[in-house]
């Protein structure tokens, strides 16, 4: 073990955050529940990354009063990596929920091991 | 008695008719509001027997131990290898964060000279107040054009899934509506008040983009959750005179063009060194720091039809 | 400050947790819902106001009434008769 | 600076403004605009091939007003050309070669969103091959995802939205992985630029801080890419996603899709961490391992396969095996041979599917190989060229896979400790190889007098037959002529460090 765990205990959280969202994505027979963990596995990350940003006792990056001096604002590289990595992630669950109900329409079933049995059944 | 009013009077006064609601005897907005009885959901009930013999069938092949016991051990070794790679990636990556340089300090190579000349030059070179604007719609706006179009393709790959033909559209516009009051009036009381005020702060959110917290795909997501109150309040036929499917592909090119195009403008003359005459304007201004307005323009116009255009199709599979 | 940046990761634990053993669709999706709710609460309190205005935007918002939808979908798939609905494989 | 330095960022931009304007114009409109940009994107990356050729260094293109450590940048050198001449070739073949099949498989009304989508992943391609920025090439393997994602369930039949989801969740947690290791990279380096993040990365070595993370960031991005890659234990997506989308889709997925993500790995493998330092790691040796069980288990699974296009799905498997192996041995050697390896497979891989289907359309669509038999005599040309890639595929002389089993042979025998391994497995994958394709060639050339299918001629369609020529002729050029090619890999190679 390092050092740092105790002091880094935003990064800790969202390591478990983020392996809470995997086990999920893998484990959870239903579909809509993996999904969930899929987003909570990217909030993790977000979360992770937003904690690079944050420095204690200082500002949003927002100019105020025209004072652009490095010591008054946070880092604002972490805060614009995570904007972009939200729109991602809404795209990918829309997509997902999409295909979830295509494939209820089709199967009637949100589990992904009784499909493959059905197509097994089917033969085809 | 001490009071002062008979009970005939008492019984006209509000203060009787709010006990009496509260107390669910009687529902004021009777006679006042017309309502739409709610149709109870009623599952077919032969379906849902048939569907239900050929789940329990189908769970026979696949969790019975005595036939099909390959199949089994395969899923016990599968749970069990999953739940050993994650505790080990829990393991893994709390070691790692360990060694991580600490949080929260100044120290550390995250706070190097990119984030310093960010927040240093980036007002003067952009013109953005807010910096996180500047950053991503201009210092690293091959992310963000990237980013616009991820939207796009997923919006392209959901059309692909859930549009439909018109006959069955409207078999599924039917479909849809079936199990839901049709002229909701407390939605549409609420919705009449809150929609432009949620459009307007979607608005304000989108032109106040590169002065403050906010931005093109913040505000775009507000208009569009304001634009699927109303569907929600007043249906699809009084959205359709306002969007349609044409309405939404030509804002989408339009704006997705423009954003191609003045990224591209600015692209090259960054990389072959020319002039870019775009103006800066005055720091602070509504009026300020170049094409990055009018790029959150474009954005919040693209992520609130595209919002608007992932709801519609989910419900109906077409708009 | 720091006791409630504990006290919201607590939070965001205990609802990544129980989404994962909830029996309910629905009470998954509202428990995600508040997760993303306390998400943007803790991006406030890391200084990074973008942040808190789009995930309150999108993930308690959009994203949940997305997978509302869904799950209307889902059960009017349910209840209306499957043979209407069967599609045909073109093989 | 030139203009012709302009190419790389004019290819990314024509492709992905060509997708937008695709989503206005009818479908016929929008198939020629497809095939436009694809060749004139792999003209342009000629043009550049042969500028940087005769210039002999690469160059950086700022990506905006402000140079390295804070602007986006796109970077070329002769390795990122090549490759982008080679897929928009392969891409044009397989878009081509797929045309006559697309109104049976796809709605009429869906046409031109299925030319949206592969302009999109063209684009996403071509930033995946040029970029020099981490956090760009995670938004590109994104659009590279949805839209091969979209490809694959454009036919929209039960088992191909599966296998799409079954996709999805895959490629999902490879992105996750990825995107946390480039963010604990970030966190140590604290640039998000190839080249910078390198210096930091040689800092970092040479100090001995941080290490341990510096190892865990890099382990969790190349796992990420070989879950996207479909390396061995993580396939489960592939066959049906390849064995039952349209014949193009599977063409473009199997030869191009997976080879992107490839790419990217080789780039991280020199521009982010560099090459010496990868291989110090233990991570050469799990790729060594998996790449070796890949070649095993998937060539098995494609001899027990019964359906022609699921077994040529099952062998990409063993492919993909193949190049690993060539990363997990740590020299440049191996490094040469995979890329060539990636060129050699995305060549024949293409061929096979567009040949597959000329086979199985001449069988009433049926894909067992019962009702295959002798189904190159009822189409000459697709038997002709199925012949020629399953040749190339066990490694005949004079086709290219010949030369790419040569060059993993000559890389094994320099390194001590795995030459054994991979030799053995090099030979018995040769063999089960050359078990399943012979099996198919000879039962497509068995001729049987009372063959249900023998009554259906082909109908000889010009387009289709000018493809499978081409692809073969490309086949043969990089069997026979191989040694630019080689001698081109190795410059590129060069130009990385």
């Amino acid at each position: 073990m390092g050092p740092n765990l105790l002091a880094n205990y935003g990064e800790a959280v969202s390591a478990i955050l983020f392996c809470i969202g995997f086990t999920n994505l893998l484990l959870q027979t239903n579909l809509i529940k993996k999904i969930i963990g899929l987003n909570i596995m990217d909030s993790a990350i977000y979360l992770f990354l937003a904690e690079k940003g944050y420095i204690a006792g200082r500002a949003a990056p927002i100019v105020v009063d025209g004072v652009t001096s490095v010591e008054a604002y946070i880092n604002p590289i972490p805060s614009g990596l995570v904007l972009t990595g939200i729109v991602v992630s809404v795209s990918v669950t829309a997509l997902m929920l999409s295909l979830t109900i295509r494939l209820y329409l089709r199967y009637h079933t949100l589990d992904l091991d009784e499909i493959s049995m059905q197509l097994k059944r089917e033969g085809k | 008695m001490s009071r002062k009013k008979s009970i005939e009077e008492y019984q006209k006064t509000s203060a009787f008719r709010f006990f009496r609601w509260l107390s669910g005897e009687e529902d004021p907005y009777i006679g006042n509001v017309e309502m739409c009885p709610q149709e109870e959901y009623q599952p077919d009930q032969e379906a849902a027997l048939r569907r239900e013999k050929e789940h329990d069938a189908i769970l026979d092949k696949v969790y019975d131990t005595t036939h099909n016991k390959s199949l089994y051990l395969f899923h016990r070794l599968y749970q069990a290898t999953s739940v050993l790679f994650c505790l080990f990636l829990i393991a893994l990556l709390l070691v790692t964060v360990s060694y991580l340089p600490a949080n929260g300090t100044v120290i550390r190579p995250v706070n190097n000279e990119v984030a310093e000349r960010y927040i240093e030059k980036g007002l003067e070179e952009t013109g953005a107040v807010n910096i996180v604007a500047g950053m991503i719609l201009d210092y690293r706006a091959f992310d963000t054009l990237g980013e616009s179009h991820v939207l796009f393709t997923a919006t392209i790959t959901v059309l692909i899934l859930l549009r439909l033909n018109k006959t069955e559209k409207d078999e599924a516009e039917v479909n849809d509506r079936r199990f839901e009051p049709k002229n909701d009036a407390i939605l549409q009381l609420v919705a009449t008040f809150l929609v432009p005020i949620i459009i307007i702060f979607g608005i304000y959110i989108i032109l106040n983009g590169h002065l403050g917290p906010g931005g093109g795909f913040s505000g775009g997501a507000v208009i569009g959750a304001g634009l699927v109150l109303y569907l929600n309040a007043f249906g699809f036929k009084k959205t359709e005179r306002f969007f349609t499917e044409k309405t939404y592909k030509w804002v989408c090119f339009f704006s997705l063009s423009f954003y191609c195009l003045a990224k591209s403008y600015s692209f090259y003359t960054g990389a072959n060194q020319l002039h870019s005459v775009i103006p800066k304007g005055t720091p602070g201004a509504i009026l300020s720091s170049g094409l990055i307005l009018p790029l959150n323009i474009a954005v919040g116009l693209v992520v609130a039809c595209t919002i608007y255009a992932f709801y519609a199709m989910f419900r109906k599979g077409g708009f | 400050m720091t006791a409630f940046q504990i006290i919201l990761m607590g939070l965001l634990i205990i609802c990544a947790v129980s989404v994962s053993f909830s029996q309910n669709l629905l009470n998954s999706i509202l428990i995600y819902m508040s997760f993303s709710l306390v998400m943007s609460m803790l991006w406030i309190c890391l200084e990074s106001p973008d942040l808190a205005i789009t995930e309150a935007a999108v993930g308690a918002g959009i994203t949940s009434v997305l997978f509302f939808v869904t799950l209307k979908k889902i059960h009017a798939i349910d209840a209306s008769e499957p043979e209407a609905k069967e599609e045909t494989e073109n093989e | 600076m030139d203009f012709i330095c302009n190419f790389p960022f004019f290819s990314i931009l024509i492709s992905l403004f060509s997708g937008t304007i695709c989503s206005v114009l009818p479908a016929k409109a929008a198939k020629a605009v497809n095939r436009l940009v694809i060749a004139a994107v792999g003209l342009m990356s000629a043009v550049l091939l042969l500028y940087l050729l005769s210039t002999g260094e690469s160059f950086i293109y700022w990506m905006g007003h402000f140079p390295a450590p804070w602007g986006n940048e796109i970077r070329a050198g002769v390795l990122e050309a090549g490759m982008a001449l080679f897929f928009c070739v392969i891409m044009y073949l397989s878009m081509a070669g797929g045309a006559h099949k697309l109104p049976g498989e796809v709605v009429e009304s869906k046409h031109s969103l299925y030319y949206i989508l592969v302009n999109l992943l063209l684009s996403s391609l071509l930033a995946l091959v040029y970029t020099n920025d981490m956090f760009t090439a995670y938004v590109f393997v994104e659009i590279n995802t949805i839209s091969a994602c979209g490809l694959i369930m454009i036919r929209q039949v039960g088992r191909t939205i599966e296998a799409a989801v079954r996709y999805m969740i895959m490629s999902l947690l490879g992105s996750g992985l990825l995107l946390f290791g480039l963010c604990i990279m970030y966190d140590l380096t604290g640039h998000l630029l190839m080249s910078n993040i390198k210096e930091s990365v040689a800092l970092i070595m040479a100090n001995g801080e941080y290490q341990i993370p510096l190892i865990v960031a890099v382990a969790l991005m190349c796992i990420g890419l070989c879950i996207k890659s479909a390396l061995f234990p993580f396939h489960s997506w592939l066959p049906d996603a390849y064995g039952y989308s349209t014949v193009s889709s599977a063409a473009i997925l199997s030869s191009l899709v997976s080879k992107g993500y490839i790419f990217l790995l080789i780039k991280i493998i020199y521009r982010v961490i560099g090459f010496d330092i990868f291989n110090s790691t233990r991570i050469i040796d799990v790729l060594f391992v998996f790449g070796l069980m890949g070649m095993i288990f998937g060539s098995l699974s494609a001899i027990k396969e019964n359906d022609i296009r699921r077994m040529i799905a099952f062998s990409s498997v063993a492919q993909i095996g193949y190049i690993y192996m060539g990363f997990g041995m740590g020299t440049q050697a191996g490094m040469v041979a995979s890329i060539f390896h990636i060129l050699s497979h995305a060549a024949t891989k293409s061929l096979l599917f567009i040949a597959a289907i000329g086979l199985t359309d001449v069988s009433g669509g049926s894909r067992k190989f019962i009702d295959l038999t002798g189904a190159a005599y009822r189409n000459k040309w697709a038997g002709v060229a199925f012949t020629a890639g399953s040749l190339s595929m066990v490694g005949i002389p004079l086709f290219s896979g010949f030369i790419s089993k040569l060059l993993f042979a000559q890389a094994a025998v320099q390194v001590e400790g795995k030459m054994l391994a991979s030799l053995i497995v090099l030979g018995i994958s040769t063999v089960l190889n050359a078990v399943y394709f012979m099996k198919t060639v000879i039962r497509i050339y068995t001729s049987e007098q009372d063959a249900p299918y023998r009554s259906i001629t082909f109908r000889d369609r010009k387009g289709y037959t000018v493809v499978l020529v081409c692809s073969v002729l490309l086949n043969v050029i990089l069997g026979v002529s191989s040694q630019p090619v080689v001698d081109m890999i190795g410059q590129g190679l060069a130009m990385f460090a």
